[in-house]
């Protein structure tokens, strides 16, 4: 267990987040990639805070406000879902291109 | 040593499990003046449950149906390997073993949740629902009550919230803490009057579709979770295994066990209301509550 | 690392039980259900489509209100550790945060949110 | 098959026993939950006995049919003081004299024991419609939500009356044999989420009173109370001071069910405990549980239901929309009904 | 020892259930992978003596999860996957892109020395970080406060039904197929005129919409 091995399975779960984000369709299920990919984030994170950073304070602090976008990301990301779902009833991005007009 | 605890632990776990079925089967036949049954009762309901056919509905989830089950027992279980039982003795030894409790109780909406998601039923699925929430906004409650009770302790672990404990319980350091985790305590066991997801208007919700071996898995996980919380709220509330005379372990049995009665009493003798009712109480009524407590507890502690 | 491996332990345990309540053969009746148990309990009625759906969660304003105000539990753990040492400081500093929060709660309330829509 | 360790300690236990409520039930049939070798269970699947209390009409044979099929083996059924059902030759009768305990738990020994059979499904054992079609995957439709996967077609979305997002809905027939419906009572509900969109009566309920405070004190969550309830002591004062301390009172949103004589589910609920005085009759006036129900969270309507006195519930299930009267939805409804069992 | 091997078990969850988010038909299994993958990053930090963080995320995850939950079922058709799923577009494109990022990262990491300065053993993080929160960076922890009260009211806004700009419903109408045709989706009064048909009626409705859908799928 090493901050390399650490780094490269945050990468793996960043990459599978990254092609989940773009593959998806819906919008519910993109969120999902970019969760993933947030997930990947905090993984690095934690392992730079207990290997390179000699257990900085901030590093902690960083990771938490890593969890804290997932949160707002999550509630503003729903809350549009819903507010586009009321106008077009669909949830695909494609819908929200057209929502102009 | 550590085998040595974890069987006693099983062993007061089975224990606890029938005493907690004889307690809710004498205390229903007390109030509804009907008598109680014998003491063997829960096992052969247990053995009949065990020679059922177990049903399965159409196009289930079955994955979810078995982690569902296996889960809510498995939180019950972690949340009891939690519980210290002397100075250093604690299965589960963790700084944050607070913040872990606080997981376990998350995970049990999930679980209560898929379980009734995974029959593909509508009562199941209206009983899962109304849970969550339910289940969501209690949480806070606890969270607040125990941030309280880690305070004093100036540590969010179990054990040395126990040991800030030796002077003068948090029972009396937070009055309003006890009442509010009891309620929490009804929602996570499923029970009374914040029994959202197994009630009566749904003939069972989550487990309306239970049948013989998983509906037995799904009442001794209930039961189990009975003990676990009875058992933090001990540890918590009322000193955990500090006491005279007796030996810590003994302390701490007797005190789940006077929390477990309390818990089933009222379960039994309060009302349960509409779900959109008792949630704008949690998020109005009891959620300022338990910042009355945070803020008393906070006080007093310095 | 003893955490992790309690925790399996206990899942591995539990998951073993629940199996084994299913597998243990006391039963003489333990075949596959047939189409008409297969059924959903609803006192004799018969559905029409299948219950999972796209289900109407009525409350689901309420659950984008608590993942919001749960975070700041994530801030109160470690405030809960030092508050004592801080003393009158942490408790000025934490009384803003959560008046804070509670304006959102105190909106959230305005607007009818802990209502079924 | 035979006598394990196991099924004799089973053969022990209180017998789980499934009330299916007929017309004219014997009036013991309501308060079995009292008697201590019985415990009456909220749902089929938790059940070994059917009981058929009271006959059953024609119409409502359907019903009993399916319900029968759902308690998992080994398992019997009882006919209490009902003619015999043609449909059911393994059905046992009880006369309205014998004991009923006594019958139930030799039926339940004998089952258990394997000297008798376990009664075997009335329904074929096929899904609900054919479903290995035109799909990939088999399931018998284009698309993500085409065809009736598993025999059954998935739901569809409709607009909703409370918020407007139009999320999906829910149809079926609902009762007569869930236990806290009025007897004989069966409703097609259109349920979006939990909350009530449309009700039609299929079934109206029988010319029987049940037990309207124990029904709604189960449905507030105090069961041992609405056991209580049934006993045979009239006017008891511990029942009282118990349901006063439960809150159930407050329980209750006031105005929930209000009918034109002003009476709402609290007011009838004070009625039914003595804590106000019995009126005379309700009067329903041309009140209709469309009127009642619709817009109503799942417990809050249960609630309202089972408030009812017998006799209104009647008129009101007379007043409202029973199928037929609505031609073109009636229709509609049933064919698309038949069409997807077919 | 043992630790490597949890660490290799765990990594091995955590991508796995990752992967299996986006492989699965259920949104109920998607979204509780999700959490499995969750669950096991906090494991992992907890091997690395992040006590706190490994289990709070393990605790905020769950939450979050559970709210996902209900708005996957809420929104996505055949949320149960009882048809067999595939809402994709430009796959190919996004497996090269997944596939580049993560190539690329690994170099990256595999190349660029990293400084070693591990924790030291003993101290108490949790602390560390209450007096952080507390001290230096007071500010960050105020601004959390109203970044945490913005999204709650913008939440609130955006999904509540009934805003102060009046009722939410009237932007309900689903827009039509055609440029100024009849509304989509709105099925349940369409129905009625397909008699016997009616339930496949509903699917014919909704066939042009999922047409798109397909059309869009099969690029995979």
């Amino acid at each position: 267990m090493t901050l390399t091995a650490i780094l490269i399975v945050a990468a793996a779960l960043f990459g599978i987040g990254l092609f989940g984000a773009l593959s998806q369709k819906s919008f519910v299920m993109l969120m999902m990639g970019l969760e993933l990919m947030l997930n990947g984030t905090l993984l690095a994170t934690v392992g730079f805070w207990a290997y390179s950073l000699g257990g900085l304070p901030k590093g902690q602090l960083l990771a938490i406000l890593i969890m804290a976008v997932m949160a707002v990301e999550l509630a503003i990301g729903f809350a549009l879902v819903v507010a586009v779902y009321r106008k077009r009833q669909a949830d695909v991005i494609e819908s929200i291109k057209t929502l102009k007009n | 040593m550590t085998l040595l605890t974890v069987l006693g632990m099983l062993v007061f776990l089975c224990t606890s499990v029938w005493l907690a079925v004889a307690l809710d089967t004498a205390c229903r036949g007390w109030i509804s003046g009907q008598g109680a049954d014998r003491a063997d009762g829960p096992l052969r309901t247990a053995a009949l449950w065990l020679t059922q056919q177990r049903l399965t509905t159409e196009a289930p989830d079955r994955m979810n149906a078995l982690l569902s089950i296996a889960g809510y027992m498995a939180l019950a279980l972690t949340g009891l390997a939690l519980v210290p039982l002397g100075p250093d003795t604690a299965l589960i030894a963790l700084p944050t073993s607070v913040v872990l409790w606080g997981a376990c109780e998350a995970l049990v909406v999930v679980v209560v949740f898929l379980h009734g998601w995974s029959p593909n039923a509508p009562l199941a699925m209206i009983g899962a629902y109304r849970y969550v929430a339910i289940g969501l906004p209690i949480m806070l409650l606890s969270m607040f009550v125990l941030i309280a009770a880690a305070l004093p302790a100036q540590s969010l672990d179990l054990r040395d919230i126990v040991t800030s404990q030796a002077d003068v319980w948090n029972l009396i350091r937070q009055p309003l803490g006890l009442p509010l985790f009891l309620l929490l305590g009804l929602s996570l066991t499923l029970r009374g009057p914040f029994d959202y997801a197994d009630s009566a208007d749904l003939a069972g919700g989550t487990s309306v579709e239970a049948s013989g071996p998983d509906r037995l898995g799904w009442q001794i996980a209930r039961l189990a979770m009975l003990t676990e919380f009875s058992a933090m709220a001990a540890t918590v509330f009322l000193g955990g295994y500090l006491g005279p005379v007796l030996p810590g372990p003994l302390w701490i049995a007797l005190k789940t066990l006077l929390v477990m009665t309390l818990v089933i009493g009222l379960s039994h003798l309060a009302a349960r209301m509409p779900v959109s009712r008792m949630m704008s109480l949690i998020w109005m009524i009891l959620l300022p509550l338990s910042f009355a407590d945070l803020i008393w507890a906070g006080l007093v502690a310095l | 690392m003893e955490t992790i491996l309690t925790l399996a332990g206990i899942f591995a345990l539990t998951l073993v039980f629940v199996v084994g309540l299913r597998a243990a053969g006391w039963s003489d009746f333990a075949g596959p259900s047939t189409a008409p148990q297969q059924r959903p309990v609803l006192g004799g009625g018969d559905p029409q489509t299948h219950a999972w759906q796209r289900f109407h969660a009525r409350y689901y304003t309420m659950t984008l209100l608590f993942v919001a105000f749960e975070m700041e539990m994530m801030f109160m753990y470690p405030w809960a550790v030092i508050y004592v040492a801080e003393g009158g400081k942490a408790l000025a500093e934490m009384g803003m945060f959560l008046a804070i929060l509670s304006v959102g709660i105190l909106y959230g309330w305005r607007e009818g949110i802990f209502k079924w829509e | 098959m035979g006598m394990t360790w196991i099924t004799r300690l089973a053969a022990g236990a209180r017998v789980p026993v499934f009330i299916a409520m007929g017309d004219g039930a014997p009036a013991a049939a309501l308060t079995l939950s009292r008697h201590p070798g019985l415990s009456v269970v909220d749902t089929p699947r938790a059940a070994s006995i059917l009981l058929v209390a009271g006959q059953m009409p024609d119409a409502l044979i359907p019903y009993l049919h399916r319900l029968h099929d759902q308690l998992p083996h080994p398992r019997a059924t009882l006919l209490w003081q009902s003619p015999p059902i043609p449909s059911l030759p393994d059905a046992i009768a009880v006369d309205a004299d014998d004991d009923i305990g006594r019958a139930v738990a030799d039926v339940f020994a004998a089952v258990l024991e394997g000297k008798r059979a376990s009664a075997p499904d009335i329904l074929p054992d096929a899904p609900p419609s054919e479903w290995r079609g035109v799909g990939p995957h088999g399931q018998g439709g284009k698309g993500m939500m085409g065809g009736t996967p598993y025999g059954r077609p998935m739901a569809m979305t409709d607009d909703d009356i409370r918020d407007r997002l139009a999320l999906d809905s829910y149809t079926a027939a609902f009762g007569p044999f869930l236990p806290f419906f009025p007897p004989g009572l069966v409703l097609t509900l259109t349920l979006q989420g939990d909350v009530i969109q449309k009700v039609v009566v299929t079934h109206p309920p029988f010319d029987h009173d049940g037990s309207p405070l124990a029904t709604l004190l189960n449905l507030l969550g105090l069961p041992a109370l609405a056991t209580r309830s049934l006993g045979d002591r009239a006017d008891d004062p511990v029942l009282r001071r118990l349901i006063q301390l439960s809150g159930a009172r407050f329980a209750i949103p006031s105005g929930l069910g209000r009918l034109p004589d002003g009476s709402d589910v609290r007011t009838r609920f004070d009625r039914m405990t003595g804590a106000a005085p019995d009126a005379a009759s309700q009067d329903a006036g041309d009140t209709t549980l469309e009127h009642l129900l619709v817009g109503l969270e799942w417990h809050a309507a249960m609630l309202v239901l089972c408030s009812l006195d017998p006799a209104t519930l009647r008129d009101i299930c007379k007043n409202s929309d029973t199928g037929d009267q609505d031609e073109t939805q009636g229709e509609s409804e049933s064919e698309m009904h038949a069409g997807h069992m077919s | 020892m043992t630790k490597d091997i949890l660490f290799y078990a765990l990594s091995a969850l955590a991508i796995w259930s990752g992967w299996r988010v986006f492989r699965v038909d259920s949104m109920i299994r998607a979204t509780f992978a999700l959490m499995v993958s969750f669950i096991a990053v906090g494991g992992i930090a907890l091997l690395m003596s992040a006590d706190y963080i490994g289990v709070a995320t393990v605790f905020m995850m769950a939450v979050e999860m559970m709210v996902m939950g209900l708005f996957m079922v809420m929104f996505m058709m055949n949320p149960a996957g009882l048809n067999p799923m595939q809402m994709v577009h430009q796959y190919r494109f996004s497996i090269g892109a997944g596939i580049a990022a993560f190539v690329g990262l690994t170099v990256a990491i595999l190349t660029t020395p990293l400084p070693d300065n591990p924790l030291p053993p003993g101290g108490d993080t949790l602390r560390d970080l209450g007096f952080e929160l507390l001290g230096n960076s007071m500010l960050i922890f105020e601004t959390a406060g109203v970044t945490l009260l913005a999204t709650m009211v913008g939440a609130v806004v955006l999904s509540s039904a009934s805003g102060r700009f009046g009722s939410a419903g009237q932007g309900s109408v689903p827009p039509g197929l055609t440029a100024g045709g009849p509304p989509a989706g709105r099925t349940a009064e369409d129905g009625k005129g397909h008699g016997g048909h009616a339930g496949h009626g509903m699917s014919m409705q909704k066939k042009p919409a999922m047409q798109a859908h397909d059309d869009h799928g099969k690029g995979h």
